[in-house]
């Protein structure tokens, strides 16, 4: 079995639906050792620049290696954050404005712990996930996004 | 001996090529410097380099199937 | 028209869906200046004291003077973030464990706003919010829950 | 002049009540002396005072109509 079989997949096909997080909230009901859940989703954003409009991001990425890298990030975050779980999901492809593109759940027995884990993991895959976002503007001219 | 090289990005835009093989690369500063004989543009870029989905800096020596990666700054989220 | 009157209400009669969270989140896909959504959710665990478990817990609060609270809590934050909007909900009544009590939402359109916004709203609910917990055990014996 | 005093939480549950009218309370330093002789509890049990939903520390004026709140230490979220 080669390594990355036993990798958990991060990636997803388009945007993330808002009721999908709904039901991934859910589904953690029956951890009654969670006092505390922290979320973070980032939204594409219709920037406008020298007057044209961002109607979408499509985003591609080195999979085999962003799973790899997410599989490090997730060890680490383990280690240093008392969790109970964390959820990671990234689109490929296109997401409109308005849609959702990244999804960073943790939960944890206290606040504290999920909320900076949560805050640390998304700066983590903003900065490590080697993902690419390409900015499609109204005209369908593009330019690549840039992380800050 | 053989290299696969993937680029990706603004690389791939520019290349026009996703991935390629070349032949007899001893190490990753040959192989640059061939990627940029071959396109120009790669010269100028902005690029981290990963062999085996580790990411290197300097020169690092290559084996027979190694994979090369050109990733321009990462944009995800 | 009094006062209490124009406040924003927080006050929810038990448990916050997981669905209402996902409804939420999809109200927001219109406003497209939003690149990132924070979330905190508190669940009540079923936590064991002296090996009695915690069933639920019954939330009661001073309402008028927790909505004003909460009224000068969330201006102190727009004057302090950046942010889009801000949703807050508390449950009033009884929770169960594995459900959720508090709902916090900040949106911004960079993420650091709105993780800090979200992190710092739930600490000043937690600290300067009228409002009670009492913990109900499985055998219906009972403690007040004390806040860290 | 007449104060409405309101008891939270660990107070309600001690005291059994919820709210109670008391009369001529000038202060609050006065109406906590009265409370803690009516309910003997309210002297060690821990809390703050709002006056009029106003969080006080010291001793306070009350005006007619004044709305005292017994608040034991919060625990909501």
């Amino acid at each position: 079995m080669s390594k990355e079989r036993i990798l958990k997949n991060i990636f997803v096909k388009g945007a993330i639906g808002a009721a999908f997080v709904g039901e991934s909230i859910q589904k953690h009901s029956a951890q009654t050792s969670i006092g505390a859940h922290s979320i973070f989703l980032g939204q594409v954003r219709a920037d406008l620049m020298d007057e044209k409009k961002v109607s979408a991001i499509e985003y591609t990425s080195y999979e085999p290696m962003a799973l790899e890298k997410m599989h490090e990030i997730r060890a680490f975050i383990f280690a240093k954050y008392e969790l109970t779980c964390m959820h990671v999901y990234h689109s490929l492809g296109k997401v409109n404005a308005g849609e959702i593109s990244l999804f960073v759940f943790t939960s944890s027995a206290h606040r504290r712990a999920a909320i900076e884990a949560c805050s640390e993991t998304v700066e983590l895959i903003k900065k490590e996930l080697p993902v690419w976002g390409k900015e499609i503007f109204e005209d369908s001219s593009h330019q690549w996004k840039t992380n800050t | 001996m053989t290299t696969t090289v993937l680029l990706f990005g603004q690389l791939q835009e520019i290349t026009s090529k996703h991935e390629l093989q070349v032949n007899e690369m001893a190490d990753t500063h040959t192989l640059l410097a061939e990627l940029s004989r071959m396109y120009p543009a790669i010269a100028t870029a902005k690029y981290m380099i990963a062999v085996d989905k580790q990411i290197i800096s300097g020169n690092t020596k290559l084996k027979d199937g190694s994979t090369v990666a050109l990733l321009p700054p990462f944009s995800g989220g």
